[in-house]
């Protein structure tokens, strides 16, 4: 009743490996890649995630029960994150009026983008 | 009467197994733990509904009975914070649950008994701060807290019921954990999960929603707090921020909180109906996993609060189709249910009357709520008195008579004895009466568009407040009757016998009340749930 | 000797060491879960100002200090190193080893802390980037710059307060190992304390490119 | 108690026959569902109520086609609603091109409102009927909703965002306006009126007679507009602060009260009864006020109650 025990060996790989790809994200933020600094930044955070769990967190042999666990939170952050997203990013497709000015309105103290996104 | 009492004592259970305060603040026995909590909630919900009675008798003239608006706020503030998150979320997974869990799958006790007791402290703890909140000084925002009003603009004791709300939120995630884990490495031998008991589906499945949604609810209102605190933005418009934003992260949690309250009730009905028809409940798999779809679907529909509130209207479509996927499974438990009598040998002990009132008010409630998924309707009848009528329809039609019913149901399993069985259902009959008088009301102010949260009213919607609040001093008789005489049972009711009802399950192998360990033996379980044809 | 050892691992409710076991680390992924809607919230925000207002957000991002971060990123993987190794040592039954890496993995979680506490957050703190206690910045995107530093107070610090309840639950761990409680058969409560302190390594993992490295440096 | 009572409530804009024809559909499902599941509840309770302790009923596991008949009527049911709610909905969030836009702002605890023409008001909307109108909505502090049943339109007012609403109202008359979001401590006091009125009164309304206040604060406006005060405050003619309903003695030794007929016939013919003691020299204002103007002067003199200088309301 020890359980799985994994060698010493790949936890130092593993470790390495983590390392390895924290100098890259690093370095990555360095080079112009237009929008996809933040896309590959996210992936690689995602691998280094991974490597955890699997090994450092013996996901990996651990039962099938664990992983439903996991699964289930991360696509329960999934529907949190994308379904309210939906409402911001779909808002900005009905017309709003440009800008009425009002007397009776303050001057607006919004840093401006909220108001009449596109 | 003072023989039944030496029956009783005569042989070691829970009750008598130690004695003294500490006996009970210090235990880990899940039993115990379930008393406290319902000693706890039965609190709670008697400071939220002497609010509930004041609201009502205030409602009496249209501009106001008794308090100034400002009192008023305070008063349906209080009530529905205390209410929602210290009477009905934790009503029956802490009570029912914590005391059935573990004898319905034939186990000793929780998977984390500590961490259980732990849960019930935390809920205190929470429970005292809201308290301190609402009784020194009040709290004006409305159970849900929006902001920026609750931010910037109010200057009642926010931090402290928001901290309450966050700590209490602990219990329940806590306690959540607690059952999952529970059902799926406690259970005896030859308990299979298709042979589990109905109740066990829908604590399984509300323990999903308390894990996944509380922590959501428990972050945003750490940040209201904080906002408080420090005036930072996050949801400040001043900053950038967005109010609606909020109202997502709230609604996130706030909408599947609501099945929270209602999916244990549905288990509680699943075994009462089976019980009192002495039948097996008919299509055991589709009132199973229409549990577990509920949970889930939950988590997919919370824009429906937000229809009006200035989110995308394409974002609304998506939440209102959405919406009335919920509308199924909870249609296919109801007809279930129904077709569950049929052939069978019904009789009417109070727990019956109690559930067959679940299902005609948890019909009517639900049945309005596809007025509040239909987008060009809810714009009508958001934030009315429709709105306040369907949820009460739920949370109190719904879920606490399921409560009452659980309680009348395992009553003798908890106490050892019987209440008298004709003012149980004198109880049930005043309080459905009182119920439908009180709320129906509230479905037409709310289509003539009554606003909720109102302390001054147009006269024309006098004659439907008054009748509602005829009908709220019913319903407070209703609810009284059952404190007297189960408080009356525990001490001169007649003894109850391991199984007064001829009911199926483990729960009902062992003696009442239960010994410590539950069993004698770890039980083996050799056939289905509601096995009555046997 | 292994016999009554076993016995008094075992809680009364659990038939067996092996259902006890299960159920801790269950327990343990089940509350991982709950902690991963708990930062989802902030996430979420997070993801929508960002969007909202990328302008501002990479300004906030490049008045951070990419190194710092990067070498508390680097202390917190050795932390994770060592835990595993720590949990390793307890299955193993080797008691001084659980000792020393228990010892090195609360000091590097405390370097962490101390890092982040001196040379950033007081940093910030002086430079006038804390909302609600010292703000001044006063520039074009003054208002979403406030927002991402919100973000980053609230993301960082609720980490790091997860980082601070992990090293207290490590030291209660190592004084119990001091006294030789763990071995192969009662290794639960390390095995449990290092999924949860692998989470909060995780939680820096995306923490760091999302707060120091937007919108480039190049 | 029972004045006004009614259970259905006004039908006051072009949106709100469809949204009751819908509500009303969904009622009638209702009905027919709660009947269904109460009357067979009812007729199983009764048939096989228990006769016997010992009886064992026959075991019933399911019926699959059933099942599967159970859930897809609702679904079928849910999909016919959600396509008519949310074809409804999104006609009713479409304002027609040819609206008039109107500015509103809520603030704790009012409405204010702007009209195209610059007029402004508080909590109370007069707007022509017939003719389609289009909010654009913002708060100034918390948030806000800004709801008229009769019209079926209700939507939030948000601190930093713009929010729309349009309806075309088809009938004059006095409709409640709410706030239905709980916005503070005097929330339940944020309401008013939309008060629609026919095209040619509206033209009035907005060429100046009847903006914003009450009948006497308009009436005041114009006392202060025609200049009365320079005769009637200063002693040159007869000070009017408390006439009202009292007798006032005439030039020629007779007695009249001072009712609203008098008042009328002072300020268009003011040489048929002159008061006692003061000079015939007021002019007539026949033309220059209008019916309407004369019973805001005569709510403003009655308003200027008993006491000397100060008015009662």
């Amino acid at each position: 009743m020890q359980g799985h025990v994994v060698p010493k060996k790949t936890y130092f790989f593993i470790f390495g490996s983590l390392l390895a790809l924290t100098a890259l994200t690093t370095g990555m933020a360095y080079v112009d890649l237009g929008q996809w600094n933040t896309i590959v930044a996210l992936i690689i955070a995602c691998c280094k995630a991974t490597l955890v769990v699997l090994f450092f967190m013996h996901l990996r042999w651990s039962p099938r029960l664990m992983r439903v666990v996991l699964l289930s939170a991360i696509l329960w952050l999934a529907i949190l994150i994308s379904l309210t997203t939906t409402d911001f990013f779909s808002r900005g497709w009905t017309p709003i009026p440009e800008g009425w000015e009002s007397s009776l309105l303050r001057p607006p103290t919004l840093p401006g983008n909220l108001l009449h996104r596109r | 009467m003072t023989t039944a009492a030496v029956n009783l004592d005569s042989r070691a259970h829970y009750l008598n197994a130690d004695y003294g305060i500490k006996s009970w603040l210090l235990t880990t026995d899940h039993k115990r733990i379930a008393i406290l909590y319902l000693v706890s909630i039965t609190l709670f919900f008697l400071v939220g509904g002497i609010a509930a009675v004041l609201i009502r008798i205030h409602l009496i003239e249209p501009n106001g009975a008794i308090f100034e608006p400002g009192a008023y706020n305070k008063l349906f503030s209080m009530h529905g914070i205390i209410m929602v998150f210290f009477f009905l979320i934790p009503s029956i997974p802490a009570v029912f649950g914590n005391f059935l869990v573990p004898m319905m799958i034939g186990a000793r006790d929780l998977a984390f008994p500590k961490l259980n007791l732990l849960s019930w402290y935390i809920y205190m703890v929470g429970g005292v701060l809201v308290l301190y909140a609402v009784i020194w000084g009040g709290v004006d925002t409305g159970w849900t807290f929006y902001t920026p009003l609750s931010t910037t603009y109010v200057n009642t004791n926010v931090i402290s019921a928001a901290l309450g709300v966050f700590i209490a939120g602990f219990s329940s995630i806590l306690t959540g954990l607690n059952f999952v884990v529970t059902i799926h490495k406690m259970r005896a031998p030859g308990m299979t999960w298709f042979r589990m008991p109905l109740f066990l589906w829908a604590m399984y499945a509300t323990s999903l929603i308390q894990i996944l949604g509380t922590p959501v609810v428990a972050i945003t209102l750490a940040l209201v707090a904080l906002e408080r605190v420090f005036h930072v933005g996050v949801f400040d418009p001043a900053v950038g921020g967005d109010p609606i934003l909020f109202q997502h992260l709230f609604w996130f949690y706030s909408h599947p909180a609501v099945y929270i309250m209602i999916l244990p009730s549905m288990g509680v009905v699943s075994e009462l109906i089976t019980c009192f028809s002495k039948k097996r409940i008919f299509g055991y798999s589709f009132v199973a996993f229409s549990s577990v779809a509920i949970a889930v679907i939950s988590f997919l529909v919370w824009g429906h609060h937000m229809f009006v509130s200035g989110q995308s209207i394409y974002a609304g479509i998506i939440f209102s189709a959405l919406s009335f996927a919920v509308a199924i499974p909870s249609a296919i438990k109801v007809f279930n249910w129904t077709a569950t009598l049929y052939k069978g040998s019904v009789s009417y002990q109070a727990p019956m009357l109690y559930a067959i009132g679940f299902i005609g008010l948890f019909t009517m409630g639900g049945l309005t709520g596809l007025f509040l998924a239909t987008l060009a309707v809810d714009t009508h009848v958001h934030d009315t008195y429709f709105v306040v009528g369907h949820f009460h329809y739920i949370m109190v039609g719904g879920a606490m008579m399921g409560y009452l019913g659980a309680l009348h149901f395992w009553w003798p399993k908890i106490t050892g004895r019987l209440y008298p069985d004709g003012w149980a259902r004198l109880a049930a009959a005043v309080i459905f009466i009182g119920f439908n008088l009180t709320f129906f009301p509230q479905y037409l102010l709310g289509f003539l568009g009554m606003p909720r949260r109102i302390a001054i009213y147009p006269p024309e919607f006098q004659v439907l407040n008054v009748m509602s609040s005829a009908g709220a001093s019913i319903l407070a008789v209703g609810y009284a009757i059952p404190l007297v005489y189960l408080i009356w049972s525990m001490r001169y009711g007649p003894v109850a016998g391991p199984n007064p009802w001829g009911a199926k399950g483990l729960e009902w192998e062992t003696p009442s009340p239960p010994p410590t360990e539950n069993f004698p033996q770890t039980p083996v379980v050799t056939e289905e749930a509601y096995a009555y044809g046997k | 000797m292994a016999d009554s050892h076993a016995a008094s691992a075992l809680a009364h409710q659990f038939e067996d060491l092996e259902q006890q076991h299960d159920a801790a680390s269950l327990g343990m992924w089940i509350f991982l879960a709950t902690e991963v809607m708990f930062f989802g919230g902030l996430f979420a925000g997070y993801t929508i100002y960002r969007n909202l207002y990328p302008p501002g957000f990479a300004a906030g991002s490049h008045m951070l200090n990419v190194t710092i971060g990067a070498i508390n990123t680097a202390v917190l993987i050795c932390s994770s190193l060592t835990m595993a190794l720590a949990v390793r040592a307890a299955q193993m039954g080797k008691k001084n080893s659980l000792v020393a890496f228990l010892l090195l993995t609360i000091a590097l979680g405390l370097a962490f802390v101390l890092i982040k506490l001196t040379l950033e957050w007081r940093h910030d703190y002086w430079e006038g980037f804390a909302p609600g206690l010292n703000f001044t910045f006063a520039g074009p995107n003054a208002k979403s710059l406030e927002l991402f530093f919100c973000f980053y107070f609230l993301m960082t610090g609720v980490h790091a307060l997860h980082m601070v309840v992990g090293v207290g639950v490590l030291g209660v761990l190592l004084v119990q190992a001091g006294k030789g409680r763990f071995g192969p058969d009662r290794f639960n409560a390390v095995e449990t304390a290092g999924l949860y302190w692998h989470f909060v390594d995780i939680v820096w993992i995306f923490l760091f490119p999302l707060l120091y490295l937007i919108g480039g440096r190049y | 108690m029972w004045q006004g009572f009614s259970i259905r409530p006004d039908q006051g804009s072009t949106i709100a026959q469809g949204v009751d024809h819908l509500f009303y559909f969904l009622v009638a499902i209702d009905l027919f569902f709660t009947a269904v599941i109460f009357l067979t509840i009812f007729y199983f309770a009764l048939r096989y109520r228990r006769r016997s302790e010992r009886e064992q009923p026959e075991q019933i596991e399911g019926n699959l086609p059933l099942e599967l008949v159970w859930t897809l009527i609702p679904l079928g049911i849910c999909v016919v609603v959600f396509l008519w709610g949310t074809s409804l909905f999104i006609r009713n969030s479409r304002p027609p091109a040819a609206s008039t836009e109107i500015f509103v702002v809520g603030k704790q605890w009012m409405w204010k409102l702007q009209h195209p023409e610059g007029a402004e008001e508080i909590n109370e909307l007069h707007i022509p009927v017939n003719q389609p109108i289009k909010l654009t909505m913002t708060s100034e502090d918390v948030i806000h909703d800004f709801s008229v049943p009769a019209f079926r339109i209700k939507k939030d007012v948000v601190p930093g965002m713009y929010t729309t609403l349009w309806f075309q109202a088809t009938q004059t008359g006095k409709f409640h306006l709410f706030c239905d979001q709980y916005c503070g401590t005097n929330h339940s006091l944020m309401k008013g009126y939309v008060i629609v009125m026919a095209p040619t009164e509206y033209e009035q309304w907005l060429s100046g007679g009847v903006r914003g206040g009450t009948m006497a604060e308009a009436g005041a406006k114009l006392y202060d507009q025609l200049a009365c005060i320079t005769c009637h405050g200063t002693g040159k003619g007869p000070s009017l602060v408390g006439i009202y309903g009292r007798p006032v003695k005439l030039s020629d030794g007779s007695t009249v009260v001072a009712d609203e007929a008098y008042v009328r016939e002072s300020v268009l013919y003011p040489s048929a009864k002159i008061v006692e003691g003061y000079p015939p020299i007021m002019p007539t204002f026949k033309g220059q006020v209008t019916e309407e103007q004369l019973l805001q002067l005569i709510a403003y003199i009655k308003s200027l109650g008993p006491q000397e200088g100060k008015a009662s309301k």
